[in-house]
């Protein structure tokens, strides 16, 4: 194997294995629901298709072609991944998860439950109904 | 084959005849009835003579050779004197019940069972196979069952009914046991060898006990004391059938077995202490009970128990005299006990009741009737000139000669008079009580004399009480000599059958009896208050007593174990399980075999460990049900891993997409059950299933160990070595899936489908619990359709179905095939199903599930019928290399269209489990809504 | 190199998927463990990726595949669980 | 390797069994999935266990033992079909029985129920 | 029925079977051709009208920048994530949206859960708000104009919606 | 027809999959019509074959041109052929019973029935252990989705018991499997019964667990004690002609035993010759005794029939215990008999049972009957035949199963259960029938529904079984001795079957 072609993959996997650890690393450290959505979501995303990338090219040294099936595992993903993070989102604001004290409008939760026009911060003082 | 064979079956057929005859008018019915049996006794008759001369008559076809059964008959002496008292007596007793039932009773049915019993009765006696005997045997209970509870309604003919059955059944299961070790012991089950091999059987080890299964059966049948009780109970049945079955025939079929048998098996010390004892305990029992009854059928059913007593003394006290003795009380008695009963029926069906206390001076009334019971009534008592007295005077003179109890042997002698007075007493009753001491009490009826012909049976017996016992050699001197020949096998011992013997001490005994029996009946008031000291116990209640408190014991034995609990269920069946694999492995010395391990790597220990804590997270959290889930699909995605990691692609790939249906079914049905389990297990039952699931996961753990590190040669190889030459495909696992072991797969698609099936009809009219909140409470999300996952969903589904195709198409050569492909369409399908509802794709997708199923194993069927064809057994699979110009070269096979069964099939099955549930809210819960 | 590299990937995948069963265990709400269980997948499709790179062999390929795809069809079928109940409507 | 795949195998029994053992039929249902998990494994282990050796030609130089992993497929379908009727049933003992143990809340057997001379008279 | 019912999705299908089998040997081309005809055939019922990509170029340009933005996002996420939680601002935003398909609006919401710091969590029923989370907040005014003239626009213009 | 073999599985497997298809999965009446053509065909077919197989010796027919033990074998030999049948006369008289009417209440009556069949059919006849697997899965879960039809709490809640139950079956089926497997690599019974000969030391100790699991597994189907709870209830609850076609149930997990147990760790296993036999003894004789006290205790026709389904798996699991040819023999004489006429009972007793109102077939007091005569008749044949009373086939089990005993040991356990059986037997049926005829209060009830043709043709057909077994229990007995022979014998012909193998 070439040292540059090996060098790149090297480098690719470096790249995807630490964005994977820093996903999950986020995920275990983030204080809220709502912040650690963000981690998987887009750290994990990107470390993963750093890993396929490493493997399409390993895979087309190996077999002698050009292997890019991998594309589509990346494709999935990014297509999901931010539809599985907005049904989680839903489900956490539908479980009315508090988020961190320091979030900033939090007034919005409550039209955000009931999917209607954002309200005034001062309506979030209101008796609830 | 001779004509003996027809002999049992005539009757047989004869019993037809009634249900036919039923129709025309009773007369009619009885004549039609008793031409069979008549021919039989003719036939029967004609045989007589040559039997008298020595003769004996034999004829068998082989029925069931490797049970020792054969259908084989033998006529002689004792076959023949029973035959003519079954045949004859039984013809008395037609004629005689044609008048004694009334318009409302059921005339065929009755002569149907009468006859049938007759043949049983027949065939008892005429068997000359053990196996046979009891054959029939059986049947006479049968037989008897019916004849006693033919008037259903009542009670205590049921109660009756069942008690005798339940006695001579449990005889005869003995029976049948002392019958098989005897035809072990002899070696044949011919009753001809048999009964030449008494030395032989004497001398075995089972002789004891042979003699007291077969005495069992016997005593249970002719109602021998501690066996007796049954026999006044069936007197619930009318009165030709106690007439016939519980004086003349049925109760004799155990006196019968014993005389068949003597010449096998008596002669023994064992023999006599048995038989006699219970013979001598069993005729003054019945003797005594005899006295103190009010119905009149009561008190003959006892004498009755009392005379077969006697028999039974008889032929165990051992002597060749005391045999010849007890067959000729056998036909005295039958005679002068049927006409009895015959006469007891008419003063029954005549005046209305049976009670001796109501029934008095009879004689007004009905003298005729009344001379005749007094005739028969005095032979009971052994008055001279009459049968019965000259049986007893051979019986008394026996009793003289016995010397088997030492210097006790006197009691014998003394015990017998005993009996004898007592059955003088009971005799005198019948006739004083009945017919004279004062005037009827509150009858039902006025009674009179029966219908002409009523009595013709009762006369004919009556007169035989007084020829036999006038002209005894004359008349039965032929047919006892042959009976007892057959009985004491040839070596019949000179005797006399004559009526005056002079001044003897029998005599003597006759004459004690007989003015004591009088003096007893006399002072009868004492007894009787005697008497009236002891508890009445009546034998039917005692007995549905305790058949009653076994049923009661055995019901709460079984709902004490059986008591409804699965998880009993499981534990007793896992730790059958448990215990019988530890039992093997504990001999299993060293756990690791010689096969070399592959190392450990961090990679796999993480994986184990998060497969472990997930496995054990899922049994600490098996309460919150959706946590349970959770960690069970981290679980599967593990098990998946392991697969890949061990090169098995295949599995796992069906692993992960298995896994997703499951846990989507598994949510579709959290929906309709509790979200949380409560916790209801106390500590020890925890304690204790930890314990055997701990156990259980340790035993199959070592096991899998051992297996995994022994070498193992397989039958694989040719799996690898044919799989492209052979079946066309380089993935080896696909092949064996659709081609080497192709029927397991039809076999488990065929599972699939019934289990959709099955699915569809548990659905079917399902009520629900649909919870309007979800375990804490909070109100169902009102955005029924995220808008994301609809459009995405959308976008998704053609590259999943192309995925699917693609899995599909390279199956055979590459991971994958029609079982993963079928599997990623229908999550395809069921992504949309919960991105858009049942509504949205109602109007969109029209497939029917169910005729998807149908077509899958269909063609996969058919796919392997197609070698039919070519004279290849089935799915033997075809394939080929093509080339097409532009294409270039392609394969075709045969297991492609296999797996496209295997294809819709999954789809079919996977879409009508998950579409028909998910459907099942939609409507609900859009009226719901509604409301809302 | 390679082999060096893939090992120590393969270090930060575990490691990765250890946090992401604390987080699984921890919660505390059921959000969050979906979402541990959904990152979950997503490690699992490296490590297999990383496998079939350390075995030279595309035969694994299918089964990530498989795994992104499937993944999630059962985070969002869990997801509308929790917000209506009834995933089929 | 061996013995901690065996170990696992072993835990997944276990934890199968305990959960089986339950009242509750959801728990029941967890408890044969984790079950099943363990038999596929456990089958599957009697081809023994290779590293890099897939049961297909010209894919590796050896080749595991493909007739345990073609069972194991058999299996886990079969397990699927039964799983998904155990789970329909659960549902179905649910709305008909009123409970979702086991042991439904019906009313002791008629056995029980019935007179205790057994109707006989 | 149309030959093509989606064409697009027909492209997809073609290019994906050449790429999941990484030949395009003559046998394939005809299957992938086969299946690129057949599939939305089949499904072409399950499809809801969604507007067409108008402007094919802008769409490429567009993916692009989305793409240098996941990873610019990224390494901002990975600081936020490393560094004290006590630096964390984080914050719901509720943005005015003006695209009238799903379609668009969809691509939006993935396009912001992907990009610097924000997860679309809910839209409005009305479809007129898209409310975001944000790890980061600073400055909300200049949050909702960079993602609506960033990203919308752009959008807007695509799918001519 | 040379593909003789494999109609009894195929015919029931095309006619179940015709009925999932239109037009015949439209209409009931058409449904019906091929149910009953397709049990005269398995039922032809089954003749067939075993008159093929009398007549020529065993067939083996190798699925897929695969020579066994690499490919599944279908092996027709005389046990297989007896068992199959007589499964298919069952069936036919099942058929005829629920066309006419008790297919109603549910879909899929008709093709669930055929694939049950052919569950049934097919682990008779196949010669593979893993096959026997698929076949007892495709058997038992047609048995679930036939178990619930009609509805009610009570089959949900039996359902719920049997299903869970078998499933944990299932479960250590696999793992036994999975230990023969691993210790003797093949999984063709007539290979296996080969190579077990030559296990040795720790590797026949490993086997000997899988064996005594598999023990487990097939005493479970066969409700051996202690895993028979399931029984009763589950037979009791099932429609009539789903617990009819179930008698033959129980009898697969006896004749896997037979099979498993005589073939394979037979007498020429080596190590492992007769393992199973030390564990039989005692759980069949509890059997026996737990069966008995049942049937004493049944208060009705549906739970008696149930319990003494327990009593003949008992007996038949004495003879297993026994190993000999004679009470081989002897257990398959009285496994058809059994089998058939419990089915008729569980038959009879819906029919009684629908003509007793409320009272329904409990033995407590009730309305006159509409056709007393007919259903006593019937009630009474089967009685004598299940207590073992002679004229009807009972007793000529019985006694061969007596006289098959060995030793003096053997003698006085089985003789006096068996006989107590029998007697408790008898008191229950006397009980039974003369409440059920004779206990009545004289009031006809007009709605009462009377039996239809088809139905008493199907009780009919089974009860006249009986009879038939005594008249020709001369050959019945012959060929039931030579199937035993074939299978104690089964080393000597192993070779036979399996073609691929060189000695
Ligand atoms: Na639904
Ligand atoms: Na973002």
């Amino acid at each position: 194997m070439p040292l540059f072609l090996e060098i790149i993959i090297c480098v690719l996997l470096v790249i995807g294995g630490g964005f994977l650890l820093l996903g999950s690393f986020g995920l275990a450290r983030l204080p809220d629901i709502y912040t650690r959505l963000h981690s998987p979501t887009k750290a994990s995303t990107l470390g993963i298709t750093g890993v396929l990338l490493a493997s399409m090219l390993l895979q087309s040294h190996l077999q002698g072609f050009l292997s890019i099936k991998e594309f589509l595992i990346t494709l999935f993903l990014l297509i999901t991944a931010p539809v599985a993070a907005n049904m989680l989102a839903k489900t956490a604001l539908h479980y009315r998860i508090k988020p961190l004290e320091k979030t900033q409008n939090t007034h919005l939760m409550k039209p955000m439950r009931s999917r209607s026009q954002p309200a005034k911060p001062s309506d979030d003082n209101a008796p609830k109904a | 084959m001779n004509a003996l064979i027809w002999l049992p079956f005539l009757p047989l057929l004869g019993s037809l005849v009634p249900l036919f005859a039923a129709r025309f008018s009773r007369t009619t019915c009885a004549f039609m009835t008793a031409i069979l049996p008549a021919i039989t006794l003719l036939l029967v008759l004609s045989h007589a003579g040559e039997i008298f001369n020595g003769s004996l008559f034999q004829a068998s076809i082989p029925w069931i050779p490797s049970m020792g059964l054969e259908l084989a008959f033998r006529l002689d002496g004792l076959a023949l004197l029973f035959s003519i008292l079954i045949l004859g007596i039984g013809l008395l007793v037609i004629l005689y019940a044609r008048y004694y039932l009334s318009a409302t009773d059921s005339i065929g049915k009755f002569y149907a069972y009468l006859i049938l019993f007759m043949f049983a009765m027949l065939g008892v006696v005429l068997s000359d196979n053990l196996i046979q005997i009891w054959f029939f045997w059986e049947l006479t209970s049968i037989s008897s069952f019916l004849l006693i509870s033919f008037w259903g309604h009542k009670t205590e003919a049921r109660k009756g009914a069942r008690m005798a059955l339940t006695v001579t059944g449990a005889g005869g299961l003995a029976l049948l046991a002392g019958l098989l070790i005897l035809g072990d012991t002899v070696g044949s089950y011919s009753l001809q060898i048999v009964l030449y091999s008494g030395d032989l059987i004497k001398s075995s080890a089972s002789y004891p006990v042979i003699v007291v299964l077969i005495l069992l059966g016997a005593f249970t049948k002719s109602a021998q004391f501690p066996f007796h009780f049954w026999l006044p109970n069936a007197m619930a049945a009318p009165t030709p059938v106690s007439a016939y079955l519980h004086s003349a025939t049925m109760v004799k079929a155990g006196i019968f077995l014993m005389a068949r048998f003597y010449p096998a098996l008596a002669n023994t010390d064992l023999w006599f202490l048995i038989v006699s004892l219970t013979g001598l305990a069993t005729f003054l029992v019945g003797a005594y009970i005899a006295l103190f009854q009010h119905d009149l059928k009561g008190l003959l059913a006892n004498s009755t128990i009392s005379h077969l007593g006697l028999i039974t003394l008889l032929l165990g006290m051992g002597t060749d005299l005391a045999a010849v003795a007890a067959i000729f009380h056998i036909i005295n008695h039958a005679i002068f006990k049927a006409s009895l009963f015959m006469a007891a029926g008419i003063i029954d069906h005549e005046s209305g009741s049976r009670d001796m206390r109501q029934l008095n001076g009879l004689w007004k009334y009905m003298p005729y009737t009344a001379t005749l019971a007094m005739v028969a009534s005095a032979s009971m008592a052994g008055v001279p000139l009459l049968n019965g007295f000259l049986s007893k005077e051979m019986f008394f003179t026996e009793t003289l000669h016995q010397a088997s109890l030492g210097s006790l042997s006197w009691f014998i002698p003394v015990l017998a008079t005993l009996g004898g007075v007592l059955a003088v007493a009971y005799s005198t009753r019948f006739i004083h009580d009945v017919f004279f001491n004062g005037e009827p009490i509150n009858l039902p009826k006025t009674p009179h004399e029966p219908p002409r012909y009523m009595r013709v049976p009762v006369e004919i017996l009556v007169a035989l009480c007084l020829i036999v016992g006038i002209f005894p050699s004359m008349v039965v001197g032929d047919l006892l000599f042959a009976a007892a020949s057959a009985t004491l096998n040839g070596l019949v011992p000179v005797y006399s059958l004559a009526i005056w013997h002079g001044f003897t001490f029998p005599l003597l005994m006759s004459v004690i009896a007989l003015i004591g029996g009088l003096l007893v009946y006399k002072n009868r008031s004492h007894l009787f208050k005697f008497q009236s000291q002891f508890p009445a116990s009546d034998p039917k209640l005692v007995f549905e007593g305790i058949v009653q408190s076994i049923t009661a014991k055995a019901n709460r034995f079984i709902s004490l174990t059986e008591n409804g609990s699965l998880q009993r269920y499981i534990f007793f069946t896992l730790v059958l399980a448990v215990i019988m694999t530890a039992s093997s492995l504990m001999k299993l010395n060293t756990t690791a075999g010689q096969r070399a391990e592959i190392p450990l790597d961090a990679l796999s220990i993480t994986c184990a460990v998060l497969l472990c804590l997930a496995a054990l997270a899922t049994v600490v959290c098996h309460r919150s049900r959706m946590m349970a889930l959770i960690t069970l699909s981290v679980v599967g995605l593990i098990v998946s891993l392991a697969f890949a990691k061990f090169s098995a692609p295949d599995l796992a790939l069906t692993q992960l997409s298995v896994e997703v249906v499951t846990i989507i079914l598994l949510i579709l049905a959290l929906f309709f059950l509790p979200q949380k389990t409560p916790k209801e297990s106390s500590p020890r039952r925890v304690v204790r299933d930890l314990g055997l699931a701990s156990f259980a996961g340790g035993i199959v753990g070592t096991i899998c160990y051992a297996l995994m590190t022994r070498p193992l040669d397989t039958i694989s190889t040719f799996f690898t070595a044919n799989s492209k030459t052979g079946g066309g495909g380089t993935n080896i696992v696909n092949v064996i899936l659709v081609d080497f072991r192709g029927f397991d797969t039809l076999g488990e698609i065929t599972v699939l489908g019934i289990a959709a099936l099955g699915i569809y009809k548990l659905i079917a009219r399902m009520r629900l619990y649909m919870p309007s909140t979800d375990d804490h409470g909070r109100p169902w999300s009102k955005d029924k359709h995220p808008i994301l996952l609809s459009v995405i969903s959308q976008s998704l589904l053609p590259l999943a179905l192309l995925v699917s195709a693609y899995i599909f198409l390279r199956g055979h050569n590459m991971p994958g095939g029609g079982f993963i492909a079928g599997l990623i369409t229908s999550v395809a399908i069921i992504q949309q199903y919960v991105a858009h509802g049942v509504e949205w794709i109602k109007t969109r997708i029209k497939l029917d599930y169910q005729v998807m199923i149908g077509m899958g194993i269909g063609i996969s069927t058919l796919s392997g019928l197609g070698s039919w064809a070519f004279g290849q057994p089935f799915l033997k699979t075809w394939f080929d290399y093509f080339y097409l110009p532009v294409i270039g070269k392609f394969e075709l096979a045969s297991a492609m269209i296999f797996d496209l069964g295997v294809f819709l099939t999954v789809v079919g099955a996977t879409m009508l489990i998950l579409a028909n549930l998910g459907q099942l809210t939609t409507s609900e819960r859009l009226t719901q809504q509604e409301q809302e | 190199m390679l082999i060096l590299t893939i090992t120590a990937v393969a270090v930060c995948i575990c490691i990765a998927l250890i946090l992401n069963l604390w987080r699984l265990f921890k919660g505390p709400s059921l959000p969050d463990r979906i979402l541990a269980l959904d990152t979950m997948y997503i490690n699992a499709i490296a490590l297999i990726l990383l496998y079939g790179m350390y075995m030279g062999s595309a035969l694994y390929f299918e089964a990530a595949l498989l795994i992104a795809m499937l993944g999630f069809v059962s985070t969002a079928a869990i997801c509308k669980y929790l917000l209506r109940g009834d995933i089929i409507e | 390797m061996e013995g901690m795949y065996a170990f696992c195998v072993g835990l997944l029994t276990a934890c199968g069994i305990f959960l089986i053992l339950r009242g509750r039929s959801f728990s029941v249902v967890v408890g044969l999935t984790l079950l099943s998990y363990a038999v596929n494994l456990f089958l599957f282990a009697s081809g023994r266990l290779k590293l890099n050796a897939a049961a297909v030609l010209g894919e590796s130089e050896q080749y595991s033992d493909p007739l345990p992993q073609a069972l194991v497929l058999t299996a886990i379908v079969i397990g699927f079909a039964m799983t998904a009727f155990a789970v329909i049933l659960a549902m179905r003992a649910r709305a008909d029985l009123g409970s979702d143990h086991v042991d439904g809340a019906l009313a002791p057997p008629s056995r029980d129920a019935a007179p205790k001379n057994g109707g006989s008279r | 029925m149309k030959l093509l019912p989606m064409p697009f999705h027909s492209l997809l299908l073609f290019s994906v079977w050449l790429l999941l089998n990484n030949s395009i040997s003559a046998g394939h081309i005809v299957l992938a051709l086969f299946f690129a005809l057949s599939i939305p055939w089949l499904i072409s019922d399950m499809h809801e009208k969604h507007p067409r990509i108008k402007k094919p170029w802008l769409a490429v340009r567009y993916s692009f920048m989305v793409i240098k933005d996941i990873i610019t996002a990224n390494l901002e996420v990975a600081l936020l994530i490393i560094g004290p939680v006590k630096k964390l601002t984080p914050g719901f935003v509720a943005i005015p949206i003006n695209l009238d398909s799903d379609l668009g609006i969809t691509v939006l919401a993935s396009t912001v859960s992907l990009t610097p710091g924000t997860v679309s969590a809910e839209v409005s029923e009305d479809k007129a708000w898209l409310y975001i989370h944000t790890l980061h907040l600073e400055d909300e005014v200049a949050l909702i104009d960079l993602i609506k003239q960033r990203y919308e626009a752009p959008i807007k213009e695509i799918f001519q919606c | 027809m040379q593909h003789l073999s494999i109609f009894p599985i195929l015919i029931p497997l095309f006619f179940g999959v015709i009925m999932l298809l239109p037009p015949v999965s439209r209409q009931l009446k058409a449904q019906r019509i091929c149910s009953v053509i397709a049990g005269f065909c398995v039922f032809v077919a089954a003749i067939l074959l075993f008159t093929q197989v009398s007549s020529q010796g065993v067939i083996v027919y190798a699925l897929g041109g695969w020579q066994p033990p690499f490919g599944i074998a279908l092996v027709a030999d005389p046990l297989s052929v007896l068992m199959v049948s007589v499964t298919a006369f069952l069936a036919f008289a099942v058929i005829l019973y629920s066309v006419a009417g008790q297919d109603k209440g549910g879909a899929y009556f008709h093709p669930l029935l055929m694939f049950q069949v052919m569950g049934i059919n097919g682990a008779f006849m196949t010669g593979d252990i893993f096959n026997l697997f698929v076949f007892f899965e495709i058997l038992l879960i047609a048995s679930y989705a036939l178990l619930i039809h009609a509805g009610g709490k009570q089959k949900t809640q039996a359902a719920m018991h049997y299903v869970i139950l078998n499933l944990v079956g299932s479960s250590l089926f696999l793992f036994g499997l999975g230990i023969l497997y691993g210790t003797l690599g093949t999984l063709n019974m007539a290979d296996m019964a080969i190579k077990v000969g030559s296990l040795q030391g720790e590797t026949a100790t490993l086997a000997k667990t899988g064996a005594l699991l598999l023990l487990v597994v097939f005493g479970l189907k066969a409700a051996m004690l202690p895993m028979h709870f399931w029984l009763p209830k589950t037979y009791a609850s099932a429609t009539a002609p789903v617990a009819a076609l179930f008698a033959i149930m129980t009898k697969v997990g006896i004749y896997s035993i037979f099979r498993v147990y005589t073939v394979i760790f037979g007498e020429q296993a080596g190590e492992l010759a007769n393992i199973a036999t030390p564990w039989l003894w005692p759980m069949a004789l509890l059997t026996i005794a737990i069966g008995s006290i049942g049937v004493i205790a049944s208060p009705s026709i549906r739970i008696l029939s149930a319990n003494l389904v327990i009593v003949s798996s008992g007996s038949l699991l004495v003879c297993a215990a026994i190993n000999s040819i004679e009470s081989t023999a002897a257990a398959l004489y009285y496994l058809v008999h059994s089998t058939l006429a419990s089915a008729g009972l569980f038959l009879l007793a819906d029919l009684i049972s629908r003509q007793r109102g409320k009272a329904e077939d409990r033995f407590v007091h009730s309305r006159l009957m509409k056709q007393p005569k007919l259903l006593g008749f019937g009630f009474a044949i089967s009685a004598l035949a299940l207590i073992g009373m002679p004229p009807l086939s009972g007793f000529v089990g019985k006694i061969m199963i007596l006289q098959a005993t060995q030793s003096i040991a053997e003698t006085l356990w089985i003789w006096p259960l068996l006989l107590i059986g029998s007697l408790v037997t008898l008191v229950a049926f006397s009980r039974a029938g003369t409440t059920l005829f004779w206990r009545h209060n004289g009031n006809e009830v007009d709605e009462a529904e009377i039996a239809k043709p088809a139905e008493i043709l199907a009780v009919g057909l089974l009860l006249l079984a009986s009879p038939l077994l005594v008249i020709f229990g001369g050959s019945m007995a012959e060929f039931t001795l030579h199937a035993a022979n074939y299978l104690h014998d089964i080393q000597r012909s192993a070779y036979d079957l399996l073609p691929g193998v060189t000695r």
